[in-house]
């Protein structure tokens, strides 16, 4: 699903990511975590080509489309469409003017699919909302229902590939909960990859399959989840465990 | 000993009330308060420092309201620690931290400085040229600099990479005065607190000794809020009961979201004693069972 | 339901659109019909009409309203004498007390009621008694008789010119006293035009139709209607009047009146007015009571350039009388002299070498002609270390500030009700109490008695007369040196080149008599 | 009133966003320059009507002609910068000093007296500037003093509102709790925090608004109720030309042009500092 | 929401107390006489006392201003010393002519000024946004005054392309008389179908609308633009950047309506600030509006007139702040919670 090799970003020259290999496979799931600034987001975001007047070099290939040489037409079809993107503030991300279900109903014309109400009700159903809530703003809903609207979002697009930037760090850890479920139900039974950032090492440790470590820009460690946080080799994730209480 | 007590206390803004009836004692050892977002725990800390005036009840600092006392002794006595826009952006640290002193004694900021384990030439800093992790040892610098014997807390940390985070408890553990600590992560409340609150939609649903309340929770919220923490390498977290529902407007706040709720919710519990605990639910009983 | 604007107005008959198809908003002004369907168009710059009954009004509507009403007699300047209107002749006794009018026959009020000696007395007893407006001029009447149907006599307290006074433009209306209606609805005079339609606010605020009753009778080429057409703007005004989309312009700025001149569908007519400048100097109180002082005041106006500036739009005067008048006086043209005002200032203790002195003064806001003698003279000024300050005010504000005697220099236009000069001599510069328009606040003796005589002497002995009124303007102008008089404005109208007729007469300022106008071919 | 990005001045003032606000300063500069250096940049006295020569058009000797009594245009265009500015500074500095008081009281204080404070101010601002200061302008005598207090009159409340919008959001940031809880008294947290802090919008918004104010007095005086003859004002001599424009056009064009280019430099440099300050726009 | 529109109109009814009060206020600080205003420069002392007893003045300050407000409700403005009819009456003739320019100005400004932000924020930092906003900062800083007697001059006089002045061709008032409903000439030519009326007050309606417009068109532009960069940086425009969607309907779609927001507060502002701004193009242009009154009234130091056009240009401010609230409800449905 998601394959990038030498990937550097910068900002006025400045590298802030640089990422020599990421790998995301159907149905597999892989995290980045690392503290602030480390460059998480800036990954997420150059993997879909939206990423403002950044420098990025190397490849990145996305459902198969190569990101940096796409021209900007077939980018947009693959962004939504095949790989859908769940970012951290719940509610900022939704436009304040528009109704849930005229979001959907627009995306989802936008790249020719189903735009039929029943076919938004099933994929809201799906992320357990009531199909009620399309007739909503978004400051009518509660943050753990915008993180699974946007989920729902993605289902409704038949997307692939789910990248979460912090999905739920501005959330309580009982809607936390509420939506790690959703997202670990929907790789089971869907087959959704899934590519999660997040600074909260415990969350990640729960779902990932594959965890990349990152800090100042760089990645320090990567592997599979349990061996990473079983025997850390780098000192600075070594530090970040010790840290958990 | 309680240093501070409120007693039956009703707060909110512009005469909407978010913390209701609360009846709450900061004694020895370390207060944990915790509580989703919004259930009123920085409303209540305000309401401790004088910042916010009570529109029904009292807070008493030792045998009088906080209204009839000596401020000036209560202020050196009460001291914040908060995270947001804590320091004035346009002035140096080291300024901030003198604000307090007396002209004579502004050379304490030096000790300040390092007794929060800083560099004192950092005090010619303005607090964007500082680390988020610094600058919160600035702000506990500039609270010790009267000498308090308490120290409210509304979620110092909680901003900060994990790392920092850890080293900036570890600050906090090793100071002698006594601390009310608002947070919503349980872990920090194990660790920095005795005695332990739990405030939800603006009501203290459960307290007691913290080690009791997270061991066995009596409260289905304190349940919920204890499994929903992620462990590491532990089984994903679980949701239990419906967690969007808002906070019900009579009878038991919690009974919409509450997988055990009778019809008996629709009364209003009052707090009561389960097992050492003070519990405001009509099945704590049921709830220690499951536990 | 809705209400047609204009209402009272009588729509022509809806030969093209009444409400269907689109004409494509071409002016239709410029639609040539039959002569007497042409409307004439004035543009005055301000408000039409602000009071309707003609025995009060005493403003903007003289315009209107000389239209619609009609006196005794009407003053023709190029003559200078006075001729027959309602009434055909007079005779006066030969003291000047006793003034017998004969009044014309057939004529009809607008309301239907027939003039005769009766109605006249009404009216005029009626204006008398309103006490608003120019009433005053009535003063020296004792008595009034209807001797017959046609014959009206007066019986007056002191000599007077009574036909002069009947001639005036305002409060010597002749109306049918029960039809007076304040509200502009009807007319109750006897000239040729009434009402059309009144609409205060728009910018057409006033129509006139002919009155087909009219004595006089009515020709094809002359105008039956005469619209208002408010325009504040000069430079708008003078484009619409290019346009052909009105006919008359009251008044332009030398610029633009030296274009019309030489524009084709324009004709211009200039002529001397009655009113003119007056700077009255505080005789009483100030610096200025010093006499040196005011006469170095006098001298330090740039009359010539002012003139000059004013490019026609007025001429220098001599001495207060304009020209036209009884009583004007020639061989009075005033002249800058610095130096000599310098000497004068010198003696008086300013100058550049002594002490900075402050005068104040008051002149009429939005008056060009005005901040024109304010910018010369404040300058010519500083260069003797005088310092003017000067305060441009609304009349009444102005006018308050002057009864209180609160400035050193009071600037003003006059003009007389009636064409005579005694206006000046009795209302600005005879002494009073309470100063009303005795703004340089002088109080001589001499001057006053002379002053009393005069009205007498016109009603007997205009050579006479003559002598009095230039011996007076010699003691206020020169030994008392209470006014200087920059000039006299001058009249510069302009309208379309195909109307005929048109007199200016400056008795009846900014009045065009309508009836008297015909369209060309 | 949104609330307001307190961005510290000193980290991005020196550095304006584009080229566009650079050519709004360059104008300043140029305007502020002209009008400073009026006596000697101008080639005539500025106040010396010479009749005989009045209207002539553009030539060597008089680069913009002469007005209705023979005075330069061009002299009177460079003085009538210096009214110009004045009259904005002025202004501004009386607005905002008595606007920033209040409101920063206001704002900080809260509850009543904010309310009370905010009812006036919403009284004052329920009248457009141009219209109370008309109504000023007619009650005072005509001058550019009272050109200065009359739109002073109505430009404090939008100082007031903003920095009581600001204040209010300032006196809710944990530092002022702290100066608080540290028993400091209030009148010092206010000079101390509140009015340094509030000081960033209030600026951007003095460079936002002086060319309303340039135009505000402008129009006042054409209206002729501003400044009087023989002061040297550009909206003055717009009015005085006003019905020679068809004929000698010299003598409108170019003071209005004076003023359309003073007016459009300060509002492209406020833009500029505002996007350089203060991201997130202050709705007037 | 009732509550808060109960609230809101609270507030604006104390406004208006206040500006009732800041009027009188105002008006009783006029050195000149009203009396004397009233009664005429040649006026005999009786005439003026009976002047001043018609006015009340007088009574003592606080009866007057208790009587003042007190006819204000009753609808009674005061008579103006200059037209000597009811001040109200005037305003009834005048304001809809302002409101005929006025609104059509923002008409304009709206139909213009929103597509250019739009498009000045779709191509920001390129060519076609400095052109915009060179183009809007000119707008709002060009003298009104100054620039009807230009537009006047060279599209009226020189090129002969609009009427010069008025309202409309005054001689169809004979030819085919307008029937009035809302006195807003151009809306009752509607209406009752008078197209003579209508073409002829369209065409004289151009210049005077253009030169209000400037300042209206020029802020909406800006103040479009820079809501919708703003907008267009937030973090939802990143998701319906991520869901596919091109920057052009991504500001058109979901950015265009919270955008609105500012803009519209921004607009009940506009709103007043024409009117006033009318006041230096009616003159010019002979248009027979609020502002000509109230440029006559000042002149002549009509105090009653002047109050009269201040509290109703007040009023309207207010009311339109009011309307402006409550459509932000409908553009922004956050702003409904409030
Ligand atoms: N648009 C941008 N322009 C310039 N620098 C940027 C931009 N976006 C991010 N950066 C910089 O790139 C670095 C990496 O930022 P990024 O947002 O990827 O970090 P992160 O790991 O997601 O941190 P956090 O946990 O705080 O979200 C930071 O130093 C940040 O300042
Ligand atoms: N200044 C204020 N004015 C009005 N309402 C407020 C104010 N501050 C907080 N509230 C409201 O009071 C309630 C409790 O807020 P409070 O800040 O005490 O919550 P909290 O428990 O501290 O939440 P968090 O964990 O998000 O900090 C919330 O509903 C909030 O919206
Ligand atoms: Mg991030
Ligand atoms: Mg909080
Ligand atoms: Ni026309």
């Amino acid at each position: 699903m998601i394959e990038v090799r030498d990937l550097q970003v910068r900002y006025g020259g400045r590298l802030v990511a640089d990422v020599p290999v990421l790998d995301v496979g159907a149905g597999e799931c892989v995290a980045i975590v690392g503290e602030s600034g480390s460059g998480k987001s800036t990954t997420l975001l150059a993997l879909l080509g939206l990423t403002e007047n950044a420098e990025i070099s190397g490849q990145i290939g996305v459902c198969g489309v190569d990101v940096l040489t796409a021209s900007p037409r077939a980018l947009r079809e693959i962004r939504g469409a095949r790989a859908a993107l769940v970012m951290q503030s719940p509610q900022a991300a939704l436009g304040p003017a528009t109704r849930l279900g005229v979001l959907m109903r627009r995306a989802l014309k936008l790249h020719g699919r189903d735009a039929s109400g029943a076919n938004m009700a099933k994929a809201v159903e799906e992320v357990l909302l009531d199909r009620e809530i399309l007739r909503r703003y978004p400051h009518e809903i509660s943050g753990g229902q915008a993180q699974r609207f946007a989920i729902a979002l993605a289902i409704a697009l038949g997307a692939e590939v789910i990248l979460a930037d912090e999905p739920t760090s501005a959330l309580d850890v009982t809607v936390q909960a509420e939506v790690v479920g959703v997202l670990r139900r929907l790789r089971e039974e869907r087959g959704l990859a899934l590519l999660l950032v997040s600074h909260d090492l415990a969350l990640v440790s729960t779902i990932a399959d594959r965890v990349l470590v990152m800090k100042d820009g760089a990645v320090v460690e990567s592997g599979p989840a349990a061996g990473v946080l079983a025997e850390p080799s780098h000192p600075y994730t070594r530090e970040l465990l010790e840290a958990l209480p | 000993m309680t240093m501070l007590r409120a007693e039956s206390v009703t707060l909110g803004y512009a005469r909407n009330p978010v913390v209701h009836d609360v009846t709450l004692d900061i004694t020895e050892g370390g207060v944990g308060l915790i509580g989703e977002s919004g259930s009123g725990k920085t409303t209540l800390a305000r309401a401790f420092l004088g910042l916010l005036t009570p529109m029904s009840g009292n807070i008493w600092y030792g045998d009088q309201t906080l209204k009839k006392s000596d401020l000036r002794k209560f202020r050196k006595d009460v001291q914040p620690v908060f995270q947001a826009e804590a320091l004035d952006p346009r002035m140096r640290v080291g300024t901030s931290i003198a604000e307090a002193l007396p002209r004579a004694a502004r050379s304490r900021v030096t000790e300040l400085l390092e007794q929060v384990g800083l560099d004192p030439d950092l005090a010619t800093r303005r607090p964007h040229q500082l680390s988020g992790g610094q600058r919160q040892r600035v702000v506990i610098a500039r609270a010790l600099a009267v000498g308090p014997r308490l120290l409210i807390l509304d979620e110092p940390t909680s901003a900060l990479d994990v790392t920092v985070q850890a080293r900036i408890l570890d600050l906090l553990a090793s100071l002698d005065t006594e601390r009310l600590l608002i947070t919503h992560n349980l872990a920090v409340v194990e660790r920095l607190c005795r005695t332990s609150h739990v405030l939800f939609a603006g009501r203290v649903v459960e307290s007691g000794p913290t080690g009791d309340l997270l061991a066995a929770p009596a409260h289905p919220y304190t349940l919920a809020l204890r499994d929903a923490v992620p462990k590491l390498g532990g089984d994903p977290p679980q949701a239990k009961g419906r967690t969007e529902a808002v906070p019900a407007a009579t009878g038991c706040a919690y009974r919409l979201r509450c997988p055990l709720a009778v019809p008996e919710c629709e009364r209003p519990p009052a707090p009561r004693d389960v097992q050492g605990r003070q519990v405001a639910c009509h099945r704590a009983e049921d709830v220690l069972g499951v536990t | 339901g809705g209400q047609v604007r204009g209402a009272g107005g009588t729509p022509e008959p809806a030969t093209s659109t009444a409400t269907g198809t689109a004409t494509g908003g071409q002016p239709a002004a410029t639609r040539s019909g039959q002569a007497n369907d042409t409307t004439f168009v004035y543009a005055p710059n301000l408000d039409v009409v602000t009071d309707w009954d003609p025995a009060t009004s005493y403003s903007n509507e003289i315009v209107a309203l000389s239209n619609i009403y009609e006196g005794l007699t009407r003053y023709n300047s190029q003559t200078k004498t006075t001729e027959p209107r309602l009434a055909t002749e007079w005779t006066s006794s030969g003291d000047g007390k006793e003034w017998t009018f004969k009044l014309r026959q057939n004529v009809k009020f607008h309301s239907g009621a027939t003039l005769d000696a009766e109605a006249a007395k009404k009216a005029i007893e009626r204006t008398i008694e309103k006490k608003g407006g120019a009433a005053y001029i009535w003063d020296p009447v004792d008595k009034i008789e209807a001797v017959d149907a046609g014959t009206l006599k007066f019986t007056l307290k002191y000599a007077s010119p009574l036909d002069l006074i009947a001639s005036s433009g305002y409060a010597a209306h002749i109306y049918d006293v029960d039809a007076v209606d304040a509200d502009g609805k009807k007319t109750a005079g006897t000239g040729p035009y009434t009402i059309d339609s009144w609409q205060k606010g728009k910018e057409t605020e006033l129509t006139l139709k002919a009155y087909e009753g009219y004595w006089g009778g009515w020709k094809p080429e002359q105008y039956k209607k005469v619209a208002f057409r408010v325009t504040p703007e000069i430079t708008t005004a003078w484009q619409l009047l290019q346009r052909g989309e009105v006919n008359f312009v009251e008044r332009l700025n030398p610029q633009l009146f030296a274009q019309a001149g030489t524009t084709q569908a324009v004709q211009t007519s200039q002529s001397p007015s009655f009113q003119n400048l007056l700077v009255l100097f505080n005789t009483a109180e100030g610096p200025a009571k010093d006499v040196r002082v005011r006469q170095a005041l006098q001298l330090a106006i740039d009359y010539d350039g002012l003139a000059g500036a004013l490019k026609g739009a007025g001429l220098k005067a001599s001495g207060l009388v304009p020209q036209g008048l009884l009583g004007h006086a020639t061989g009075m043209e005033p002249k800058q002299d610095l130096a000599k005002a310098q000497a004068l200032l010198a003696e008086a203790g300013y100058g550049p070498d002594n002490p900075e002195l402050k005068l104040s003064m008051t002149y009429a806001q939005g008056d060009e002609d005005q901040k024109l003698l304010v910018t010369l003279l404040s300058s010519a000024l500083t260069k003797m270390n005088v310092t003017l300050q000067a305060k441009p005010m609304t009349w009444s504000a102005q006018w308050d500030l002057g009864k209180k005697q609160g400035q050193d220099i009071f600037v003003m236009y006059w003009y007389p009700d009636y064409p005579d000069a005694y206006s000046w001599f009795l209302n600005v510069f005879k002494s009073a109490d309470k100063p009303q328009f005795n703004l340089s606040y002088l109080k001589n003796g001499d001057i006053d008695s002379a002053i009393g005589k005069l009205p007498e002497l016109t009603a007997t002995d205009k050579a006479m007369a003559e002598r009095e009124y230039g011996e007076l303007q010699k003691k206020i102008i020169q030994e008392e040196a209470a006014v200087a008089v920059p000039y006299v404005q001058t009249y510069q109208r302009a309208l379309s080149s195909d109307v005929r007729g048109y007199v200016d007469n400056p008795a009846y300022p900014n009045v065009v008599f309508f009836y008297d106008l015909t369209r060309a071919g | 009133m949104t609330d307001v990005e307190t961005a510290p001045l000193r980290r991005t003032l020196p550095r304006l966003p584009d080229r566009f606000a650079a050519l709004g300063a360059v104008l300043i500069v140029l305007v502020v320059l002209a009008a400073i250096l009026a006596p000697w940049l101008a080639p005539y006295p500025v106040d010396e009507p010479k009749p005989l020569e009045a209207l002539l058009p553009p030539s060597g000797a008089h680069w913009f002609g002469t007005d209705q009594v023979g005075r330069d245009v061009l002299t009177r265009i460079l003085y009538g910068g210096r009214t110009s500015l004045f009259i904005a500074v002025a202004v501004l500095a009386v607005s905002a000093l008595v606007g920033v008081a209040l409101g920063v009281v206001a704002g900080y204080a809260g509850g009543w007296l904010r309310d009370v404070i905010m009812r006036v101010t919403d009284v004052f601002l329920a009248f457009p500037a141009l219209l109370l200061s008309l109504a000023l302008a007619v009650v005072l005598q005509p001058s550019v003093n009272t050109v200065i207090l009359a739109i002073a009159v109505t430009w404090w409340p939008w100082y007031a509102r903003l920095a009581a919008s600001v204040a209010a959001s300032i006196a809710t940031r944990g530092y002022v709790d702290a100066a608080r809880c540290l028993g400091v008294p209030a009148p010092l947290i206010i000079l101390r925090h509140v009015v340094p802090n509030s000081l960033t919008p209030v600026l951007v918004q003095l460079s936002l608004d002086a060319g309303g104010v340039i135009l505000t007095s402008a129009a006042l005086s054409y209206l002729g109720l501003g400044a009087q003859e023989p002061t040297a004002e550009w909206g003055l001599m717009v009015q005085q030309g006003q019905t020679l424009f068809t004929t000698n056009w010299w003598v409108v064009t170019f003071p209005g042009l004076a003023i359309l280019v003073t007016a459009f430099a300060f509002n492209v440099l406020g833009e500029g500092l505002r996007n350089a300050l203060d991201p997130r726009r202050v709705v007037k | 929401m009732l509550r808060y529109l109960a609230r809101r109109l609270g507030q604006a009814l104390l406004v208006v107390a206040g500006v009732v009060v800041l009027t009188f206020v105002v008006m009783r600080l006029v050195p000149g006489d009203p009396a004397v205003a009233f009664a005429g420069p040649k006026a005999t002392p009786e005439q003026l006392a009976e002047a001043r007893a018609r006015f009340g003045l007088d009574d003592p300050l606080y009866v007057q201003l208790v009587n003042y407000a007190r006819d204000l409700v009753s609808g009674d403005w005061g008579t103006s010393l200059r037209t000597r009819q009811p001040v109200r009456d005037d305003l009834y003739v005048a304001f809809p002519a302002s409101l005929e320019l006025v609104g059509t100005a923002l008409l304009i400004a709206v139909v213009a000024g929103i597509p250019i932000g739009v498009l000045a924020a779709r191509f920001k930092t390129k060519f076609p946004d400095f052109g915009v906003r060179v183009g809007s900062m000119l707008a709002v800083s060009v003298p009104v005054f100054w620039l009807a007697l230009v537009l006047q001059t060279v599209f009226a006089t020189n090129l002969g392309w609009f009427p010069i002045a008025g309202e409309y061709d005054s001689s169809l008032d004979r030819t085919s008389p307008l029937t009035l409903w809302t006195n807003i000439t151009i809306v009752d030519a509607l209406i009752t179908g008078n197209w003579p009326i209508f073409t002829s007050t369209l065409q004289h309606l151009v210049l005077p609308a253009l030169v209000v417009a400037a300042y209206p068109v020029g802020v909406i532009a800006q103040m479009t633009r820079a809501a919708l960069i703003e907008e267009s940086g937030q973090d939802h425009a990143r998701l319906e950047r991520a869901l596919g969607f091109g920057e052009t309907s991504i500001l058109t779609k979901f950015a265009l309506r919270p955008a609105l927001n500012p803009v519209l507060s921004l607009i009940a502002l506009v709103f007043a600030y024409a009117i006033v701004n009318g006041f230096l193009v009616e003159a010019v242009f002979n248009w027979p509006g609020l502002g000509r009154y109230a440029v006559e009234s000042i002149r002549s130091l009509d105090t009653p007139a002047i109050a009269g056009v201040t509290l109703l240009v007040a009023l309207v401010y207010v009311l339109a702040n009011l309307v402006v609230d409550i459509l932000q409800g409908f553009v922004d449905p956050r702003t409904r919670m409030r």
